[in-house]
């Protein structure tokens, strides 16, 4: 595995909201780099965090209800994003860091054409006349594999299927090549033959541009496609990391394993699958020590006490796991698959 | 605070310990009635007494007084007893629609105003100062000014606008709530009808609801009101009654339209119910909500279109004390005498307001797209 | 485009001639007798019924409904029974005095109610917004009489008496020496004149949409292209203003359609307040008078305002949506 | 399961009779034939122009056939707007079909009184895919199945029948006392329990299973799964399992058929499609799955289909898959003329003019 330097560091991140029935501790002490051309993944279930981790990254959690507390850092570059004055951070926006989101469909503004919506951001931080963006745009539209792109400039969302305003979307996050890309759900909305255009497409511009891609997903299909390392998260904090090679062939955490062992693999149809039991806790009362510990087939009683820090399974300091197991047994849990 | 201190406070101050416990929907409202009915007793007593034998809104009011201490009495002493309310059964909507109400202090307060406005509509009789028709001298008592003897001023006929206001309560409210109770029915069966059968059907009442809507609503209670030679409270409810559903009508198909697309519809129907029942069991219910919220803010719509109208001469005429005529009735004196006019718009203003926030405070409890 | 105000055009055809029989059998199945006012307990029968023939009352219903239709559309509304001149001609003569008198409030409600309406969605849990948003349910709570009647008595008669530097007049749409003035005198005159009854009748209106301004504001700024917007790094003025107003204002377009009926009922208050001389005012007059051409006649051209600006709406808004557009 | 081939060497494959040849081909005729599907079509209108008269139509459904048999589960995959969950809703008569014949268990629905279609309803149900909306949010979960006993007359007395209620609810792995909650208070995953417990209270022997498992988070995904297949074992179930997640359609069906827009173009059992996809749709589907099985070596080549699903409301004339086909060998006569389905392989029907490519390296 290559060392790159690290552009994006995430330290001890914690995102809360402030709801009717608590504080919901939607993010709870995340920590993660992503390296300069690299592709990282954060997969997990709905209500595991994820999304609110991107979007914490650009700031772009409304507040209230949710902040971000004290403590926690994303350097950018070495940049600190949480201590940025607005229009810092502005500059970064959709400039050096930007995002795409999951419903294509729902993420541009109706009123307004596409081209409108490209011309934005190359104006602003590129400081582009009107018709050298439009150009820019145009040119734009036809590297994301959009056809006739001198009509659909002019096209407004609705006339255009989801895919195709995905692509869309993509571009204006590329029209200021930015240094670190985060795709939130990109593909989720969209049916498995546009999702393959979709992926095919970000991993050829990531390799034409070298930006990193951070890759927030529920899909671990998606993330064996195209991610370098993954960060597994659950109730709102990371379970484990590693390679994407190591994750999926050697998880090492209960609940990756869990979650492996209950996708329907190919072949055998008259093996049981063996799900997780139980359902995702609330976020306003996460249980005390391991948050997984009520449905983990491996729990002992020291797991309801407390729960260690992400616990490295090797020398290499990039396999983690937070798990009892792991660090006492000093290698891997007895596989559940 | 022990149970039992608890218990006797809540029988000597029925209210006062859900009040203490921050539960100031509840516990405000049976104190204040418990407090001002047992203040009413002790100043009216004659006139409470003598209510048994008298006219029928007198038997009432005094009835309304032995029903309200003994609500709040009973409710309180009930409450403290049986602490927390323990449930062993599920939380319905109707339970999470009432608990977000109670966080919305504003709305609530606006409710304690409606209930309120009815009591004191109920009561009038009892607590009136004078009788709203009787004249005092008109060489001493013609348009007098607020204070003294009498507290809001009297009108041009020395007559007390204090009790004028009073009694016109009554008019307003019953009129506002009979008339939405009549719109209401009319359109939340039309609405469903129309919206759950669709075709033709759907076409022809929803066209009939444009036009309607079209008309500027005064306007048509206007020509109705005046050429059926309408003075009376009835005649005046009915118009406004079935002058008004359309736009409930509409609001009910709406709703049923996109219920009708819901899953749990299309369940029902695979399930091989009856039309007839997932229209009153499945679709009924799920519109409730929506209708209870229109129907709130047309109480407030209705009694300000009334007021229009006797304003105009065209509702109630004026010996009979209703708030409209009453700022009319002010409209040439506003030089002299400004009361006239501005105490019975307060007292619409006030009810209207109150009733408002109370709507608005149903339609955020339940509104489903604020939960899950 | 052009199809769609066809399309619209065309569907309001049968609207208003719905509205037009449903105005003439309400007005005509009405009890009531209209020669009643013409006549004395005296009169012969034999005049009576000359009176009724004189009036074209003589006919059956459905035979004056069909001849009422049909001089309908030749634009002719027959003769006021008791101004002895045709419908037409009084209308023309108010109908300008109503259509100022609403267009002014209509236009300031709307531009208050917007203004507040995003100031209080961009500042929402503020001191400001809620301040703003109880003093707007008071307005909007209001019986538009009752409001011009306090506005009367504060800044005519008040400012009389407490002697403010400005004072209003309290009706009328014209001073009485009108004719002498200067028309620099006159133009402030004119709006002297319009100022306490188009901001009587346009505050009420002007809460409302600032409510619902607000609420379609905060709907819109919750929605995932205004996350997209401040994603790409702009400012949070172009956030409201480019992206989100626009979005926003498109439901407040209906609002239009929506309460042109409560402006015209408006007008009714609000002219007989004021005594100015416009349709509201003619027609409430009329009824009383059992004046039944003009009662018609007045009615219609109400509905058909409804409807022509129920119409304008629709056209706004397919052209700020582009979503709606059929082409 | 047995296939019949009475018809399958019929050398004039593409006659009008095909369609009932090739369902031949995939349902044996026979008594353990529950569910026999002809030629069904649904097209919505399209309400437009000055009167909100009808201009065109969604062809939604265009023709689909196929037969089910007593026990065993048949997939349905396809993309969104393909037809398939509207497939699921016509042959339940939830939506009016535009045509065919649906005969079930020997009786044609079309031919049904009242009495009859109440009593297919008892032996036909369906499992939706929202969890959220399938409820009603204003009844008890024991109100609602409750319900469903009292309109059957299932049960003699209300003891009975609150028996029955906690009988069901642990079937779908619930417990009794979550009888009294409302919908509100269950997680997705609950839900679409409750939803199954609904369907079985009927006692049906036919299951619609419309994206049953697609709104779920995966852990919960195959909890769900396992419960369906565990049912279909102890009840006898048969299932129609509509979805787009292929792998697991491949996991929980016995045959599957793919369908584009509004047609099968392709039907086998689930292990002979998988590995053997003849039309070059499924082909381009399956190979755009993504493929997380990092222990299978090297990944394949993949096909990458360009553009989108043409309009339902103007499908093409010829094959529907014309315009996105990467067959090397489609030529005018896809253009013009629409495939019927024609057995291509043993029990293995596909809607393509062309002869299958040999699979590289597959």
């Amino acid at each position: 595995m290559t060392t790159r330097p690290d552009l994006l560091v995430v330290t001890d991140l914690r995102t809360h909201f402030t709801t009717e029935v608590g504080v919901a501790r939607a993010v709870d002490g995340v920590s993660f780099q992503v390296g300069m051309g690299e592709t990282l993944g954060i997969v997990g279930e709905s209500g595991c965090g994820k999304t609110v981790t991107a979007l914490s990254i650009l700031q772009l959690i409304p507040s209230p209800p949710g902040e971000i507390l004290k403590g926690s850092s994303i350097l950018f570059d070495g940049e600190e994003l949480l201590k940025a004055a607005p229009a810092r951070l502005r500059e970064i926006r959709g400039n050096d860091i930007s995002m795409i989101f999951q419903e294509p469909m729902t993420s541009l503004n109706p009123v307004l054409k596409v081209g409108h919506q490209i011309e934005e951001a190359l104006r602003l931080h590129r400081g582009l006349s009107k018709s050298e963006a439009r150009s820019a745009g145009v040119a734009l539209l036809a590297e994301v594999g959009i056809s006739d792109p001198e009509e659909r400039y002019d096209c407004y969302p609705h006339h255009l299927s989801g895919g195709m305003l995905q692509r869309i979307m993509i571009a204006i996050a590329l029209s200021c090549e930015p240094r670190v890309l985060i795709a939130d759900e990109p593909t989720t909305a969209l049916d498995v033959t546009v999702q393959a255009q979709i992926l095919d497409l970000l991993a050829k511009l990531q390799d034409r541009h070298g930006m990193a891609l951070l890759l927030i997903t529920h899909d671990l299909g998606v993330i064996a496609e195209v991610c370098d390392r993954v960060v597994v998260m659950y109730g709102g904090q990371i379970v484990e990391t590693g390679t994407t090679q190591d994750i999926l062939t050697r998880p090492e955490h209960p609940y990756t394993q869990g979650l492996l062992a209950s996708l329907p693999g190919s072949g055998d149809r008259d093996v049981r699958l063996n799900p997780i039991p139980g359902t995702v806790p609330s976020p306003v009362n996460w249980p005390a020590g391991c948050r997984f510990r009520d449905r983990c087939p491996v729990a002992e009683e020291r797991c309801a006490e407390s729960v260690p820090e992400l616990l490295p399974l090797s020398e290499e300091t990039t396999r983690l796991a937070r798990c009892w197991r792991v660090g006492s047994i000093g290698g891997p849990v007895e596989g559940s698959t | 605070m022990t149970d039992r201190r608890r218990v006797i406070l809540s029988a000597l101050l029925p209210g006062f310990p859900q009040l203490a416990a921050g539960r100031w929907g509840g516990g405000g409202l049976s104190l204040t009635v418990w407090l001002a009915f047992v203040g009413l007793l002790l100043t009216r007593w004659a006139r409470f007494a003598a209510g048994w034998g008298g006219p029928l809104d007198h038997k009432i009011a005094s009835l309304t007084v032995v029903a309200g201490l003994i609500g709040a009495w009973g409710w309180s002493l009930y409450d403290v007893s049986n602490p927390g309310g323990v449930k062993q059964s599920g939380v319905s909507q109707w339970s999470l629609a009432a608990r977000a109400f109670r966080k919305n202090r504003i709305a609530v307060a606006g409710v304690l105003v409606v209930v309120w406005v009815y009591l004191i509509a109920l009561v009038t009789p009892l607590i009136a100062p004078h009788d709203p028709a009787a004249q005092a001298s008109l060489l001493t008592a013609r348009m007098v000014g607020p204070g003294g003897e009498f507290v809001l001023g009297t009108d041009d006929l020395a007559r007390d606008v204090l009790s004028r206001i009073l009694y016109g309560a009554r008019i307003s409210l019953s009129i506002g709530f009979v008339a939405v109770g009549i719109s209401v029915t009319i359109g939340t069966l039309v609405g469903a009808v129309s919206g759950y059968l669709g075709g033709w059907v759907d076409t022809v009442l929803m066209r009939f609801v444009d036009m309607v809507i079209s008309f500027p609503r005064l306007v048509l209670l206007i020509s109705l009101s005046a050429l059926f030679d309408t003075n009376s409270i009835l005649m005046i409810t009915v118009v406004l009654g079935f002058t008004q559903w359309p736009g409930t009508a509409r609001v009910v198909r709406g709703d049923v339209l996109s219920l009708r697309e819901r899953e749990f519809i299309e369940a029902s129907r695979a399930l091989g119910f009856s039309r007839r029942r997932i229209i009153l069991r499945h679709v009924i219910p799920n519109v409730l909500s929506s209708v209870i919220v229109v129907a709130t803010l047309a109480i407030g719509n209705v009694i300000v279109l009334e007021a229009g109208l006797s304003f105009l001469g065209l509702g109630l005429l004026p010996p009979t004390p209703s708030w409209g005529s009453m700022v009319a009735g002010g409209r040439d004196q506003l030089l002299g005498a400004w009361w006239m006019s501005t105490f019975p718009g307060l007292a619409i203003v006030l009810t209207v307001v109150a009733f408002n926030l109370a709507g608005e405070g149903l339609r955020d409890a339940l509104d489903p797209r604020l939960r899950t | 485009m052009r199809t769609f105000i066809a399309r619209r055009l065309l569907g309001a055809i049968p609207l208003v001639l719905g509205i037009a029989t449903l105005i003439f059998f309400v007005v005509n199945l009405a009890p009531g007798d209209p020669t009643a006012r013409f006549l004395n307990p005296n009169t012969s029968p034999e005049a009576q019924e000359q009176v009724r023939v004189n009036l074209g009352l003589d006919q059956p219903l459905p035979i004056r409904y069909v001849r009422w239709l049909g001089a309908l559309a030749k634009g002719d509304l027959g003769d006021s029974f008791s101004h002895n001149r045709p419908v037409v001609d009084i209308i023309q003569e108010l109908l300008p005095n109503t259509l100022l008198l609403s267009f002014s409030a209509i236009g300031l409600a709307f531009i208050l109610g917007i203004l507040l309406g995003i100031l209080q969605a961009v500042r929402q849990y503020s001191l400001l917004d809620s301040i703003a948003s109880m003093v707007g349910l008071f307005f909007y709570s209001m019986p538009s009489f009752w409001l011009a009647l306090m506005m009367v008595l504060l800044f005519s008669y008040g400012a009389n008496v407490w002697d403010w530097p400005i004072q209003f007049p309290a009706s009328d749409v014209q001073d009485i020496e009108y004719a002498f003035f200067s028309p620099v005198e006159k133009v402030q005159d004119r709006l002297m004149h319009l100022t306490l009854p188009a901001t009587s009748l346009a505050l009420v209106l002007a809460a409302g949409i600032a409510r619902f301004t607000r609420a379609s504001m905060l709907d819109v700024i919750r929605q995932d292209f205004i996350r997209t917007a401040r994603a790409k790094g702009l400012s949070e003025p172009v956030v409201i203003f480019r992206h989100a107003l626009r979005n926003a204002l498109i439901p407040v377009i209906t609002l239009v359609g929506l309460y042109l009926p409560f402006l015209f009922s408006g007008t009714v208050f609000i002219e007989t307040v004021f005594a100015w001389p416009g349709m509201g005012k003619l027609v409430v007059d009329s009824i009383l008078e059992r004046d039944y051409p003009v009662v018609m006649g007045g009615t219609l051209v109400f509905a058909v305002m409804v409807v022509v600006g129920n119409l304008v709406s629709d056209v706004l808004y397919a052209v700020v949506d582009p979503r709606i557009r059929h082409d | 399961m047995t296939f019949d081939a009475e018809v399958a060497s019929d050398a004039d494959g593409k006659s009008d009779v095909d369609a009932k040849s090739f369902a031949g081909v995939n349902g044996g005729s026979g008594a353990d034939v529950l569910f026999d599907v002809q030629e069904l079509r649904k097209y919505f209108p399209v309400p437009r122009g000055v009167f909100g008269r009808s201009v065109g139509q969604v062809r939604a459904v265009d023709g689909v056939s196929f037969r089910l048999h007593r026990g065993e589960t048949l997939g349905l995959v396809g993309e969104s707007g393909c037809g398939k969950s509207t497939t699921g809703r016509a042959i339940l008569h939830l939506i009016e079909p535009t045509s065919g014949r649906l005969v079930y268990d020997r009786q044609d629905l079309a031919e049904l009184d009242r009495a009859q279609i109440r009593e297919f309803r008892r032996r036909a149900q369906i499992v939706f895919q929202d969890p959220f909306g399938s409820l009603n949010p204003r009844m008890t979960v024991g109100g609602m199945l409750s319900e469903v006993l009292k309109v059957h007359r299932i049960g003699e007395t209300g003891a009975d029948r609150s028996g029955r209620v906690q009988e069901l609810l642990e079937m779908v792995g619930l417990h009794a006392e979550h009888a009294g909650r409302y919908p509100h208070e269950f997680s997705g995953g609950q839900r679409q329990r409750i939803g199954i417990a609904r369907a079985l209270a009927v006692e049906p022997e036919f299951i619609v299973c419309d994206e049953p498992v697609s709104a779920l988070d995966v852990s919960v995904q195959a909890q769900v799964i396992n419960l369906l297949r565990d049912l279909q074992k102890d009840l006898g179930l048969t299932y129609l399992f509509i979805a787009h997640d292929l792998a697991v359609v491949e996991y929980v069906s016995d045959r599957v058929a793919v369908m584009y827009l509004g047609k099968i173009v392709e039907m086998a059992e689930a292990e002979e499609l998988y590995g053997n996809p003849l039309h070059p749709y499924t082909r381009a589907l399956l190979s755009a799955a993504p493929d997380r099985d990092l222990k299978a070596g090297p990944r394949r080549e993949r096909i990458r289909l360009s553009g989108d699903v043409p309009s339902p409301i103007r499908p093409p004339s010829g094959c529907p898959f014309f315009a996105r086909c990467p067959h090397p060998g489609k030529d005018e006569e896809c253009e013009t003329a629409s495939p019927l389905l024609e057995e291509k392989g043993p029990n293995h029907v596909a809607a393509c003019c062309k002869d299958p490519l040999p699979r590289d390296g597959g």
